[in-house]
């Protein structure tokens, strides 16, 4: 019941994958127009590197988290290789072990911010907090879309079929690594 | 995303294929590289200088961006079209930032002066003096 | 000289008229260039109606004789284009970047739904004890250089003298200089032209241009103390 | 997934009803609303759209009859208070742009026509296409149901500028405000969603032989235009979220007693807002381009010059945004630099103007119904296009921002987008969409009675902005220099005006029921075009073709010498 369109590439780029990476570029400008915004205000205000700015936030918590999502997108890209080799159950596994590094994540954010919480950070306490809560937030949106995706898809790729989704997931996924890979030095190292 | 498609993709991956199996650096070795990255831009700090901080931090995180784009997400062996178009996107936030910071960033200007930004400023600094950092 | 503005409005400041000068530059260019792409094209459906057993022509618009019937054209819009830019950003340097220094300052601060304008009183210096601070009325001398310093307490509002062609919003937590000299007395109107709620089409002010020695009078009939009231 | 439905006749009911989609017949909405293919998804967005367009004009129609006769009592509505009169201002704004140009314009004609026009049986994602319906559909619902709240709709203008639009204590609606946050930022999923589709669409599913500059004009601008979007609205929808916090937990990203920055928004709203304008102006261009090239018989003046005229214009329309906050608060040494970015705009848009004039020269025109459109949109955006010149140069701006002067220029420019193209397109299309000719007497009176009533309500406004009458007031009582007796008659003439060209869009809404029925059967090719929308049956079954057609030349192909027809078609081998 698939259209004859979705089988036709004119760029030479498979249709999903080209999607993928339109998706990804819009998602670009919606992180960047919150990071620049942010990066203004880091800029325009010295005391968000203060105590009760980014001060306190904890390193090692951010430091551990980039560890767990560059392990995921290692977990992710082996997915992908083994898909092209046509493996599927490889592939779901990877594709689980992938998840299981986004839920790690999750976890660990959860008794971050609580434990700021509870420090009396909370998403009203001053700008910093404010920037700090909302890209986090939004990013771990992502996470949790990105994990439900999967989920998704690994029945079919156990069973070899639409192996392709394999890469269009890793891609996203990698994507939002990569979003990571910036907010940890903004929102961690720069005190 | 289609029965097709798939077949198709595959061809499309063919192609691919073997760059990936043939020269395509090895995933663990990227692995590793990032993670002895990471552990620069957390020793970075200790140091304490600014600027090493700011290389440490932010030269390292586009060294990493562009490993995980390259060799993750192989942008190495994809179409030119998708880095410019993606450059293009980063390039818009380039523009944006240049445009929107001489009002946000800044606190005064031409005829123009942010006190509550400036008071801002002096509440919370002058805040740090007196109550030093006594957190986790 | 009599401009298109002041058919509708007198102009009561000295930028008035370089205001209007740039509105009457850009009047005529785009007016000739509207009036005869206007003119070409319907003249053109009128030309060229379907007649029969005429064939339509066959013109690709791509090689060079037919290119240059645009880039003709483009070469002229864009020497018009530096013409405008010229004459607005001159214009716009005087106006909001270049002050010339004030004979008084004035402070105007907006809020839902009135404006307060701080006058410096008889020492004219602004925050001491004779500032005279009135609602919805500015009281100004005629051919004095006046700055404003422009507040919100509360949204953005916007500082409109139409008769000086002003305007200038206002925006919370920033302080704006602005500067202007009436040139007419009389009695103006002072709009809000920023939304700014409920009340933003309620919050009219009027501007008070006088005499040297009815200004004067003014001063002297408002008695210190009760004025600063009005500005806490 | 759920199986396209397959329809050869019911084109036609399925526009009847679709305007009101919002049935909850089981039936009814597996037919109309869980359908994937592209022309069932084309015609929900163009009657949702239509439908909003209704409501839209009925807001216009209150608060011009009583900025025309302050105080009276609007039949069918009643006294217009002050906090009603800026929800219709805010609302009329934001629907008509958001929910009438961009779902008609984008949505409806680039599902449409990007997969007749380029040869192919369906969008590539029928799925998220149809999902990007449905979350359209939602928006929408959303947005109106802002009206039905405590405290009443938001009323804080399109732009909505915090700090009024992020405190309650300020705009007085607590509810309206973040309902209407929220319907805008659905909406922008929604097209977020279509876009990735029909640039996808267009990149990869081309037919066999059409290489790209052999698409035709209103798809290349259809897919400009999806990017444009995609780069600028990201900003503005991280902006939303912000803002959308500011409003529910008190952050204060753009409240300056908290350390945030009002201005922060302006910026974030025009690096979307300007671009967008692009984004509906570029689709209605090409619509204009097939009309005149069709309907005189004549290739196109320079289609590389159209496209690289377009492509410039997209580029440079991400330079000029400022140019809405010359006197905003942002930094005057800035305004500089905008107000030479958006004079130069005005190159390529005249040289686009110049090119469709060309096209004109040597052709053999038929004033069609559409024609009649088209020319009326080229008439009447020239006159939008060089008021704007006031607008960028700042030192005029001065004076005309924020009056009915912006207002007159930007309704010179929106009218012609949103309706004059719009109305171009149907009238041009509707043979193929439904299988019927529209009439053509009943379609030349709509045309003057809506085209002649639109210049006699901005004219007016023009001149009310001369006059320096600035923008949402909800009486003049209180400016002497507004309540003159002349201006009150410029009103009444403007809002006159307005009334009569809402009546005749009945004549158009009968003309089109009525030729479904009773409209002469049209055949494939009733204009003699030459795209490869005309080479599928009228309308086209799902998949569109028996076996999908191939592509041998350029779209523009009329009166070639040597050939006796005046046209050949894209897909005709020799």
């Amino acid at each position: 019941m698939r259209p004859i369109a979705t089988t036709r590439s004119a760029t030479g780029i498979p249709t999903g994958r080209l999607a993928v990476w339109w998706v990804i570029a819009s998602e670009i400008v919606i992180f960047g127009g919150l990071l620049a915004s942010y990066l203004m205000h880091r800029l325009g205000h010295p005391e968000f590197a203060g105590p009760d700015f980014a001060g306190a936030t904890t390193t090692w918590i951010g430091a551990t988290n980039t560890f767990v999502l560059l392990t995921s997108s290692l977990f992710a890209v082996k997915a992908h290789d083994a898909a092209q080799k046509g493996n599927g159950p490889r592939a779901a596994n990877f594709l689980w072990c992938t998840f299981g590094g986004g839920a790690m994540f999750l976890c660990i954010k959860a008794m971050e911010w609580t434990q700021e919480i509870s420090h009396g950070y909370v998403i009203t306490k001053n700008a910093f907090w404010s920037f700090y809560y909302v890209a986090a937030g939004i990013h771990a949106s992502h996470v949790i879309g990105g994990m439900v995706i999967m989920a998704i898809l690994s029945s079919d790729v156990r069973n070899n079929r639409e192996l392709q989704r394999v890469e269009l997931i890793g891609n996203y996924w990698h994507f939002v690594d990569l979003i990571w890979i910036f907010l940890f030095p903004l929102l961690y190292i720069a005190k | 995303m289609s029965d097709h498609g798939h077949a198709h993709d595959h061809k499309g991956h063919g192609d691919h294929g073997h760059g990936d199996h043939a020269d395509h650096p090895s995933y663990e070795k990227t692995y590793g590289i990032l993670l002895v990255l990471l552990l620069v831009s957390i020793a970075g700090p200790e140091i304490g200088i600014k600027w090493v901080t700011l290389v440490t931090a932010f030269g390292i995180a586009i060294v990493k961006a562009y490993l995980v784009a390259s060799r993750f997400m192989h942008l190495n062996i994809e179409k030119r079209i998708v880095s410019y178009l993606l450059l293009a996107a980063v390039a818009f936030l380039f523009l944006f930032f240049a445009g929107v910071s001489p009002d946000v960033m800044k606190h005064r200007g031409n005829n123009w002066e942010n006190m509550a930004a400036q008071d801002e400023v002096d509440r919370a600094t002058t805040e740090a003096h007196n109550a030093p950092a006594a957190h986790h | 000289m009599y401009t298109l503005i002041e058919r509708f409005l007198p102009a009561a400041s000295t930028y008035a008229h370089d205001i209007d000068g740039v509105i009457a530059l850009v009047a005529i260019i785009v007016g000739f260039w509207g009036v005869l792409a206007e003119v070409i094209l319907i003249g053109l459906v009128v030309a060229f109606r379907e007649k029969p057993g005429v064939k339509a022509q066959y013109i690709t618009g791509e090689q060079k004789s037919e290119m240059k019937w645009i880039a003709y054209p483009h070469h002229l819009v864009l020497l018009c284009d530096v013409l405008v830019i010229v004459a607005a950003v001159r214009v716009w340097y005087n106006v909001k970047q270049d002050l010339p220094p004030p004979d008084t300052t004035v402070r105007v601060i907006a809020q839902q739904w009135a404006w307060t304008f701080v006058h410096p009183g008889a020492d004219n210096k602004l925050d001491t004890a004779d500032d005279i601070a009135v609602n919805d009325e500015l009281r100004l001398e005629v051919n004095r250089t006046y700055h404003y310093k422009l507040e919100s307490r509360d949204v953005l509002h916007s500082f409109s003298i139409p008769v000086f062609r002003l305007k200038q919003d206002a925006i919370p937590g920033r302080v704006i200089t602005g500067w202007f000299e009436p040139t007419k007395t009389g009695t103006y109107d002072i709009q809000c032209t920023e939304m700014c709620g409920i009340g933003h089409g309620l919050m009219p002010a009027r501007v008070v241009i006088e005499s040297a020695d009815g200004h004067a009078a003014w001063i002297r009939s408002h008695r210190p103390d009760a004025s600063l009231a009005a500005v806490k | 997934m759920a199986t396209p439905i397959h329809e050869h006749h019911g084109e036609g009911d399925h526009g009847a009803h679709a305007h009101d989609d919002h049935h909850h017949d089981p039936g009814f909405v597996q037919k109309y609303l869980w359908s994937t293919d592209h022309k069932m998804i084309a015609m929900q967005y163009l009657f949702t759209g239509m439908f909003m367009a209704i409501i839209g004009g009925y807001m216009a129609y209150v608060f011009r009859v009583h900025l025309a006769y302050p105080g009276v009592h609007v039949p069918g509505f009643g006294q217009v208070n002050p906090a009603e009169y800026n929800s219709l201002v805010t609302n009329h704004g934001t629907i008509m742009i958001f929910w009438v140009a961009m779902p008609v314009l984008i949505a409806a004609l680039g599902n449409y026509l990007i997969p007749l026009m380029i040869g192919c049986d369906d969008m590539v994602f029928p799925r998220l296409n149809r999902l990007s319906y449905q979350i359209f559909l939602l928006s929408a619902i959303v947005l109106i149901a802002g009206f039905f709240v405590e405290g009443g709709a938001f009323g804080g203008a399109w732009t909505s500028y915090p700090p009024l639009s992020a405190k309650a204590q300020y705009n007085n609606t607590p509810l309206g405000a973040p309902i209407w946050l929220v319907a805008v930022a659905l909406e922008f999923i929604a097209f977020l969603l279509g876009g990735i589709n029909f640039v996808t669409t267009a990149m990869n599913s081309r037919a066999p032989g059409m290489k790209m500059f052999d698409m035709p004009i209103v798809i290349w601008m259809i897919v400009i235009a999806s990017i444009l979007f995609m780069a600028s609205v990201g900003p503005l929808f991280a902006g939303a979220i912000m803002l959308f916090f500011d409003q529910t937990v008190g952050t204060g990203f753009f409240d300056p007693n908290k350390g945030g920055d009002p201005i922060l928004w302006q910026h974030l709203f025009w690096f979307f807002g300007h671009p967008e304008v692009y984004v509906v102006l570029l689709p209605a261009l090409g619509v204009v381009a097939e009309v005149i090239t069709t309907f005189s018989r004549k290739k196109l003046f320079g289609y590389r010059t159209v496209l690289f005229t377009s492509f410039a214009t997209g580029l440079l329309s991400f330079f000029v945004w400022a140019h809405h906050q010359f006197i905003a608060g942002i930094d005057p040494r800035m305004a500089n630099v905008f107000t030479v970015t958006t004079v130069l705009i005005s190159v390529p848009i005249a040289e686009m103007m110049f090119v469709y004039i060309a096209t004109l020269y040597g052709g053999s025109i038929r004033l069609t119904t559409p024609m009649l459109w088209a020319l009326s949109f080229l008439v009447a955006f020239l006159i939008g296009g060089v008021t704007g010149i006031f607008l960028g140069a700042s030192g005029a701006d001065i004076y005309f921002h924020d009056t009915y002067f912006v207002l007159a220029h930007f309704h010179y420019t929106f009218v012609p987008i949103a309706i004059l193209a719009v109305f171009c397109a149907v009238t041009y299309w509707y043979p193929k969409m439904f299988g019927r000719m529209m009439n053509e007497t009943l379609g030349k009176i709509h045309f003057w009675l809506t085209f002649v009533p639109f210049n006699g309500i901005f004219i007016p406004l023009f001149i009310l902005g001369l006059g320096g009458q600035h923008r949402r007031i909800w009486s003049y009582e209180n400016f002497p220099e507004l309540s003159r007796p002349e201006y009150y008659s410029l009103r009444h003439f403007a809002s006159i005006s307005l009334i009569i060209m809402l009546v005749s869009q009945l004549i158009f809404i009968f003309n089109f029921f009525w030729s479904l029925k009773a409209g002469k059967v049209a055949g494939k090719n009733p204009w003699r075009a030459n795209t490869l929308e005309w080479t599928a049956d009228s309308p086209p079954p799902h998949g569109n073709w028996k076996e999908l057609p191939t592509c041998y030349r350029g779209p523009y192909e009329y009166s070639v010498p040597g050939r006796e027809s005046d046209y050949w078609p894209q897909d005709e081998k020799s």
